[in-house]
């Protein structure tokens, strides 16, 4: 059965990460190590695609006789599982391939080998258990080996700080799954999925577990405001660690709330829908906001990992919102929406740190204000780089496109709703979500402009040379997903079909054989899309637009100096940088939402020293619920401090006020 | 017979916008020199200066990659499949399902990206400020945009022009002051979108006004010609959306014959000629506005578009 | 009934006793190293062999479910303690931290410490027991001592000090369950048998049982560390030899909590007694709150983990006293657990000062850099003592919190949040032990990580797999304690 | 048995509270060495009457341990240090002696109510011997901590033990007392030479030789 092929890929990956402490020493190792986890990773790839097309005849359950002595270790392959699995051991081959280029520039393999297939194996885990027990076992065991790789560079300023954040909000984020769990489970600790299922819990304790849920797995996928360690935590990983944490590891998360939320909860509440819409819109365009202040690379793409993930749960609010009224079509189209662009967004994102990576290794450099020109050096790692901005852009004809268009598409059912409050607030979402669309593809300008187009502005840059071709083959298989996922995505539709079936208790219409491949998740004379046709008339155009100039026009070529309104060639310190890129947006939205303050320091006249501009934010997120938390903590433990310095005669006073304290209430009880 | 007869309509609809849309860019400037007391330039200019440039070489800045040549033929041709995609004179386009409304506007984007990264391509500061300006107005501009595409999809219960068209035609519609809001707001963002006064200033080329003349600084010949050309089929686009959606009448059903569609061509000139001169007047009456204010401008759009949502709900509901 | 079994039980008793008198008279260091280890191998040989071979209940000696897998424990950790210290007493001399005279003393009062502690485990008779106990602290109190720099003296004064009114306590609630017995089962050593006082104590006098458990368990608490009787534990652990804290945390501690375990068997067992759970629960609890903010604050890395035992022991506590058969036996398995890591912990954090020539933590940076494998062994401790997954911890953890939240939640969030903040103290620290830029003496270390990883192993062993017959033998036990 | 008997083994038991309450009184070195002496003696007695009472000659062992440790060896030694020293005459208490009265007079009164529920059916040891038992241990351990002097700590120590044995006496035939009783003394008289030994002068936390405290855990 398929469940066993996928738990012995996972015993595999195991074993594989405990012979990487050896093998790290050696110089065959890394390869070694990266191919075993891709030969691993492509096989359960290979089992996952198989049992979500093909379905009954290769789901299933059972259980090991580890873990909770009583209990066993359940394993459960569902539609559900199957997807996840899928985007999972995507991400993993392709992070394995591109390990193996990437690995020859890591100079401690011995931090980063041992615990790549473990992160691996963990997240298969969590995708496969059907055990409370079991997913949070591999849940927290996904967090420590997440953070070992985080740490594997720790001596570089701020990745120490960056991985105990992350460990800690993890470990909070576990503890509160733990409560729901325990609150599902009872008293009684019937931790098994199925028991639960069995015994839904009433409305008090749904809403509880609700609210646990997406604080648990939310501080996991980066919903706001239990983001803050992503940005920091995933960027210190090795790249394609970061490709993994960002572009998988967030959708193991999301995991985590659907299969809570949708399958373990029951028939959810209305308002429920309207909290997790409204969390994921305030994500999205948080994220983005943050996104369009940074300057360091693979920061900018957690930050846009944040962005998607708000995405992503508006259209889980829809459903849910949907669900709960319901209306079964709508609630599949939004699930399909939110499980679709969970796809998108692994591939995507794992291309773009992938790109990110090759500049970091040719240019040792994440500060894009560093950057510049690389298109010229590397101009296929500028070509995936592109693919992957655009689709994450959500431009036709790539698939972030097609996620997002169904995601206003069930936005635009949204009339349909009973309740008012839904009524006003998903048009209000459907705005945020344009925002956070838009301003996504001024974000990426940026990145991409700054990064790749333009003048170098360093050395670094100006000597850059293109990466190896494992690390290209990675990329432009993932671009390639991009493209077909975006002008054929009837397909992957249908292949959501059954996931949504068991979910949402209904689908949308089969995708595939409508003609021309069109997709029309309602009605034709509702909406329509079809990325083929698209692709197709845009290409014969253009084609037709350069036949014709180069038959009929001139097409003489002069090169010269850029003409730059007549100003003498100017330095390359003059170009915009990604600061005055973003500046316009920063006048608009930074000064509200991070207190954004510049201060120009003009010298005197004669006075030959640089004028200098300073732009200083706030994270307000963090100031208002971080801070105070550390503050209370270090308060506290300052004042119990003072208890370490008391006289024994002190100390014996304790003992005796304790007995004499218990005494009384001995007393008194009788 | 259909299908070939659809295909049919779809080619001379592509035809159509692109051989119209340097007139009508000639038409309303034209009309605004008239009102400024001047001559103006003949209705063809627009035309004669894009044969010149196809005519010219290219002078192509050292620093310029690959992303800068490509970038035009794509801006073009993706403008020009979103103009071919909106029945301006007669529905049933043959690809008319291959993109509602919100596509079309995405189709729109990807061409403005890749506008503003051929605006960094050079590596001079005046591409980087016509770039982030057009990002952020873009960024604006669109959340309006979407309410706008709400309220009619609330009404006509589809994002397809098409339909939309024929039941704002139909009569049970009839007149709504939402409607009228988001025709407010659908203008704003034309305006914004077109760059046109009083966000941008398309004859402007002082440095710090100009936002999509900025962009293009560095283009020349063939390429700049295909850049203007693509404007021009931008601007028309939106004019004929305006047209389709809020002035649906006598657009040809497919079937109808030649005469309905030799009218509905007509009656889409017309159209256009009241449309140009309405933008030229309100043009030469408005001052253009600095880039900071756009916001407020197109925040004002949005908030319409958002009312014209909510009293839709309210009437619907009454 | 087997002749073999009370063989056994009596080897358990008399090898160390016996290599304890041997010891102290015995000259030559190295052979009384070895004499030591082996000494305590044969005892844990001995004690492994109680699994199949059970004599019956004497009045003085009893193995039943409940101790035989602490004496097993106890016996192997005794063991690998013994080992570690061998190479760790060793560098002691090199540096003349230790003189001769002063190893023989230690060698003896190591196996007596073994003695008392096993036979307080083994014992059936409460008076025995206390007598027990009482010898396993004094012995301690000299070795805690055995350094005699002023801090080292300071802190067997204090141990000294508040475990002589422990123990004080402790005898007066023993004679008070006496007095509650005699009246029933009348006078003579029936009185004092502990397997006769579980079956006839529901014929007992509440009130004077009630008074009874309320001063064993402030005097037993006070050596398993509960807030507010822990004074003493932190320095303890900080001055003595590393191998003591070892055996301090990993089983002295148990002990006491074991003999606090018997008389709340008693307690429950007695329908008119009240209820031990919610004092254990608040006691527990206030431990565990106190000991995870203690943590910030710390510099000295073995006080450090000194007050992570008293948190450790604050949540077993609150686990018996929440009681229920899920945390009952989570408690009984985060026992065993906590013993065995947190004994790996000092064998690691003993290599670690000595090999940097200080327990101040704000000099030791960088181990996995310098160090790597008492870097690495450090991380695996602290993550297994924080309850992450794949070590047992986490299950235990797990259940306890689990099922405390579906009871009340306003217990479960205290506790977990309070867990939270001591995995936040520890993580703090190991992110300035383990990892940045290496600080100080880089030289290699010379000492058997035999007994460090075994112990580590065994504990990620079960939280993956555990034994049946463990498990049947905590459920039979987490039966009996209600 | 007869009534008699009990009366007397009262007797002795109130007498111990008593002699505890003059031990807080004291405020003189000397005086409450004797003090304890008495305090030592009283025990032994009631031990011995008890021995004579339950027909247990072992608890004379016990009888005579405590007469002759407690009530003769301990003093002298206690005396010798107090000379060694030099501990100045007076006892200077964390709080007033009045007040340190009153508390005890609190703890006599807590440790009977706590006492009471206790039927009678409980044993030979009735309510009232269990609540002297219970609150000559409290007033040693109030003494303990309301005295900063070494020797008189080790005195309320020393008197908490005496309670104990009293209780432990007190409860018929049973069994380890003696050997309890024994283990007791070795704890004692290693609390003595301790404080002998490290020459503990002001209180328990402080050795003459360093100041100790400083080296309690870390500086803050």
């Amino acid at each position: 059965m398929a469940l066993e092929g996928l738990l012995w890929c996972i015993g595999g990956l195991l074993a594989t990460s405990m012979a990487a402490v050896p093998a790290a020493r050696l110089r065959a190792g890394s390869p070694m190590v990266y191919g075993a986890a891709l030969c691993l990773s492509v096989v359960a790839l290979g089992i996952a695609a198989a049992s979500l097309f093909i379905g009954h005849s290769l789901l299933g359950a059972l259980t090991l006789p580890v873990g909770l002595p009583w209990l066993g270790a359940h394993f459960r392959l569902d539609s559900l599982a199957a997807f996840f699995l899928v985007v999972v051991n995507l991400g993993a081959t392709t992070a394995s391939i591109y390990g193996i280029g990437y690995g020859r520039h890591e100079e401690t393999p011995g931090r980063v080998l041992p615990f790549f297939p473990a992160f691996l194996a963990a997240m298969n885990l969590v995708v496969l258990a059907d055990d409370a027990f079991t997913f949070l076992f591999a849940w927290e065991f996904m967090s420590l080996a997440s953070w070992a790789l985080v740490m594997a560079h720790h001596r570089r300023p701020g990745n120490a700080a960056a991985g105990y954040l992350y460990l800690i909000m993890a470990s909070f984020g576990t503890l509160a799954l733990l409560f729901a769990f325990g609150l599902l489970a009872g008293p009684a600790g019937g931790y098994a999925f199925d028991a639960i299922r069995a015994a839904p819990p009433g409305a008090g304790a749904a809403a509880a577990v609700l609210v646990l849920a997406l604080i648990g797995a939310g501080s996991k996928a980066g919903l706001v405001p239990l983001h803050v360690w992503l940005p920091l935590a995933h960027p210190a990983a090795p790249s394609h660690v970061s490709a993994l944490m960002s572009g998988v590891m967030t959708k193991v998360a999301v995991y985590g709330v659907v299969r809570i939320v949708f399958d373990l909860l029951g028939v959810p509440t209305w308002w429920a829908g309207a909290l997790v819409a409204l969390l994921g819109g305030v994500t999205a365009v948080m994220g983005v906001l943050h996104a369009l202040m940074e300057h360091d690379l693979k920061r900018l793409l957690a930050y846009h990992t944040v962005e998607n993930i708000g995405i992503i749960f508006i259209g889980l609010g829809l459903a849910l919102a949907f669900g709960a009224n319901g209306m079964r079509t709508a609630a599949a189209l939004a699930l399909t929406a939110a499980l679709f662009h969970v796809f998108n967004h692994s591939v995507f994102k794992s291309l773009l740190f992938f790109g990110s990576g090759a500049v970091l290794t040719a240019t040792g450099e994440r500060d894009m204000e560093h950057l510049g020109g690389l298109i010229h050096r590397m101009p296929l790692t500028a070509f995936a780089f592109l693919i992957g901005s655009a689709a994450i852009s959500a431009l036709p004809p790539f698939n972030g496109f097609v996620s997002e268009w169904l995601t206003f598409q069930a936005i635009l059912l949204s009339p349909g709703l009973p309740q008012w409050l839904l009524k006003f607030l998903v048009p209000a979402i459907g705005a945020l979500l344009a925002l956070s669309a838009a301003l996504a593809a001024a974000c990426f300008v940026k990145a991409f402009g700054v990064t790749f187009l333009g003048r170098p502005r360093t050395d670094a840059a100006r000597n850059a040379a293109e990466t190896d071709r494992w690390s290209l083959a990675t990329m432009f298989i993932l671009g390639a997903i991009c493209l077909v996922a975006g002008i054929l995505p009837g397909y992957f539709i249908d292949a959501l079909a059954p996931v949504a079936h068991v979910l949402a208790g209904a689908h949308l219409p089969r995708q595939g054989e409508l003609d021309w491949l069109t997709i029309i998740p309602v009605a034709q004379s509702r909406s329509s899309y079809n990325g083929l046709l698209l692709f197709l008339i845009i290409a014969l155009a253009a084609g037709l637009g350069v036949e014709v100039i180069h038959r009929w026009a001139s097409d003489e070529l002069r090169r010269s100096a850029p003409w730059d309104c007549g100003f003498p060639d100017s330095s390359p310190a003059t170009q915009y940088t990604a600061g005055s890129f973003s500046q316009p947006i920063r006048r608009v939205f930074g000064s509200v939402v991070f207190r954004a303050r510049e201060e120009v320091r003009m010298p005197p006249p004669g006075d030959l020293q640089a004028a200098q501009m300073h732009v200083r934010m706030r994270d307000l997120l963090w100031d208002a619920l971080y801070a105070p938390v550390t503050r209370l903590v270090g308060f506290v433990a300052d004042q119990l401090n003072k208890v370490q310095f008391l006289s024994i005669r002190a100390y014996l006073t304790l003992v005796f006020s304790a007995l004499v304290v218990l005494l009384m209430v001995l007393a008194v009880w009788h | 017979m259909a299908l070939v007869l659809n295909l049919l309509v779809q080619i001379a609809q592509m035809a159509l916008v692109l051989a119209i849309a340097p007139l009508f860019t000639g038409y309303v400037r034209k009309v605004k020199a008239h009102l400024l007391r001047r001559q103006g330039p003949p209705l063809v200019q627009p035309y004669r200066e894009l044969l010149r440039l196809l005519r010219k070489d290219v002078v192509l800045a050292n620093t310029a990659s690959w992303v800068f040549r490509v970038a035009p033929y794509l801006i073009f041709a993706t403008t020009w499949v979103a103009a071919s995609l909106i029945p301006t004179f007669a529905t049933g386009l043959i690809f008319s399902y291959a993109a509602d409304m919100i596509a079309i506007v995405a189709l729109l984007g990807s061409a403005r990206f890749m506008l503003a990264l051929a605006g960094l391509d050079v590596g001079t500061s005046f591409g980087g400020i016509g770039s982030s300006r057009e990002m952020l107005i873009a960024s604006l501009a669109e959340p309006a945009m979407l309410m706008v595409v709400f309220t009619l999809s609330l009404l006509a219960g589809s994002t397809q022009l098409s339909s939309i068209a024929a039941s704002l035609q139909a009569s049970d519609v009839g007149l709504r002051f939402s409607l009228a809001l988001a025709l407010i707001g659908l203008t704003m963002v034309a305006i914004a979108e077109n760059s046109r006064i009083p966000v941008d200033n398309p004859a402007t080329h002082l440095e710090l006004t100009m936002v999509h003349e900025a962009m293009i600084l560095e283009y020349s010949g063939r390429h700049l010609a295909l850049i203007e050309a693509a404007a021009s089929l931008k601007l028309l686009l939106y004019v004929s959306v305006i047209a389709c959606v809020f002035f649906p009448w006598g657009i040809a059903v497919s079937g109808q014959g030649l005469v309905a569609y030799l009218g509905g061509v007509g009656v889409y000139v017309l159209k256009l000629a009241a449309a140009g001169f309405l933008l030229a007047v309100f043009e030469t009456a408005t001052a253009k506005m600095r880039v900071f204010r756009v916001p407020d401008f197109l925040g004002a759009a949005l908030m319409l578009g958002f009312l014209a949502a909510l009293l839709l709900f309210v009437t619907m509901a009454g | 009934m087997s002749g073999g079994g009370s063989f056994f039980v009596g080897a358990v008793l008399i090898i160390p006793a016996v290599s304890a008198g041997l010891l102290a008279v015995l000259p030559d260091n190295r052979a009384t190293a070895r004499l030591n280890a082996l000494a305590a191998f044969l005892t844990f040989v001995a004690a492994t062999v109680l699994f199949w071979e059970r004599p019956a209940a004497g009045h003085f000696l009893i193995v039943d479910d409940l101790n035989v897998v602490f004496i097993v424990l106890s016996t192997f950790v005794g063991f690998t303690t013994s080992v570690f210290s061998g190479s760790y007493i060793a560098h002691e001399l090199e540096t003349g931290r230790l003189t001769p005279i002063y190893l023989r003393f230690y060698h003896a009062m190591y196996q007596t410490l073994m003695f008392a502690m096993n036979l307080a485990l083994l014992s059936n008779n409460v008076g025995l027991m206390w007598v027990a106990i009482e010898l396993a602290t004094l012995t301690t109190v000299l070795m805690v001592g055995i350094y005699r720099t002023p801090a080292a003296l300071e802190a067997a004064w204090k141990y000294f000090l508040l475990g002589s009114v422990g123990i004080a306590f402790a005898l007066f609630g023993t004679i008070l369950v006496y007095l509650a017995a005699h009246a029933v089962v009348g006078e003579g050593l029936d009185a004092m048998t502990w397997s006769v006082l579980v079956k006839r104590s529901p014929e007992f006098d509440p009130a004077l049982l009630n008074l009874a458990f309320l001063f064993l368990l402030l005097g037993y608490g006070t050596k398993v560390g509960l807030v507010p009787l822990h004074a003493w534990l932190p320095d303890a652990h900080a001055e003595g030899p590393t191998p003591i804290s070892a055996v301090l945390s990993g089983l002295l501690l148990n002990v006491a909590l074991f003999a606090v375990l018997r008389f709340k068997s008693v307690m429950s067992a007695n329908p008119g007694a009240f209820a031990p759970g919610p004092l254990m629960v608040s006691l527990g609890l206030l431990s565990v709150v106190f000991a995870s903010f203690m943590l910030y604050r710390r510099h000295d890395i073995k006080r450090m983990f000194g007050y992570s035992s008293i948190e450790h022991m604050g949540i077993i506590t609150f686990a018996f006293g929440m009681g229920g058969p899920l945390a009952n036996f989570a408690a009984l398995l985060h026992m065993t657990l906590h013993s065995l890591t947190k004994s790996g912990i000092f064998f690691c954090v003993g290599n670690i000062a000595q090999v940097k020539g200080t327990q101040n933590m704000r000099d030791i940076r960088g181990l996995t850099v310098s160090h790597p494998v008492l870097g690495w062994g450090l991380v695996l401790g602290v993550a297994a003592i924080a309850g992450l997954p794949p070590m047992g911890i986490f299950m235990t953890e797990f259940l306890i919190v689990s099922t405390t939240f579906a009871r009340s939640p306003l217990l479960a969030v205290t506790l977990g949040l309070s867990l939270l903040v001591a995995f936040g103290a520890l993580l703090l620290r190991l992110n300035g032990l383990a990892f940045g830029d290496p600080h100080g003496s880089r030289e290699p270390v010379r000492a058997s990580f035999v007994p460090m990883f075994a112990h580590f192993a065994l504990v990620i062993a079960a939280g993956i797999w555990l034994p049946p017959a463990l498990v049947a033998w905590f459920q039979h036990v987490a039966g009996l304690l209600r | 048995m007869d009534p008699l008997a009990l009366d007397v083994a009262h007797l002795f038991a109130g007498g111990l509270v008593l002699v505890s309450f003059m031990l807080l009184y004291q405020d003189r070195m000397t005086g409450l060495v004797n003090t304890f002496a008495l305090h030592a003696l009283v025990v032994s007695l009631s031990v011995a009457w008890q021995a004579h009472i339950q027909h247990a000659p072992h608890l004379y062992i016990t009888a005579a341990i405590a007469l002759i440790v407690k009530a003769i060896i301990i003093p002298l030694a206690l005396h010798r240090i107090i000379v060694q020293l030099g501990i100045h005459r007076t006892i200077e208490t964390v709080v007033g002696i009045g007040q340190t009265m009153l508390a005890g007079i609190g703890l006599v009164a807590l440790s009977i109510m706590v006492m009471l529920p206790i039927t009678a059916k409980a044993g030979t040891l009735t309510q009232q011997d269990l609540a002297f038992a219970l609150a000559v241990l409290l007033l040693g351990l109030l003494m303990m901590i309301s005295r900063r002097n070494a020797v008189s700590q080790v005195i309320g120590f020393m008197s908490i033990e005496n309670g104990l044995i009293l209780a432990a006496t007190g409860a018929k035939g049973m069994p380890l007392v003696v050997e309890i009783s024994v283990a007791f003394s070795i704890l004692i008289a290693l609390i003595v030479i301790g404080v002998f030994l490290f020459r503990i002068r002001e209180s328990f936390d402080t050795v003459d030789i360093h100041a100790l405290h400083e080296y309690r855990g870390e500086q803050p």
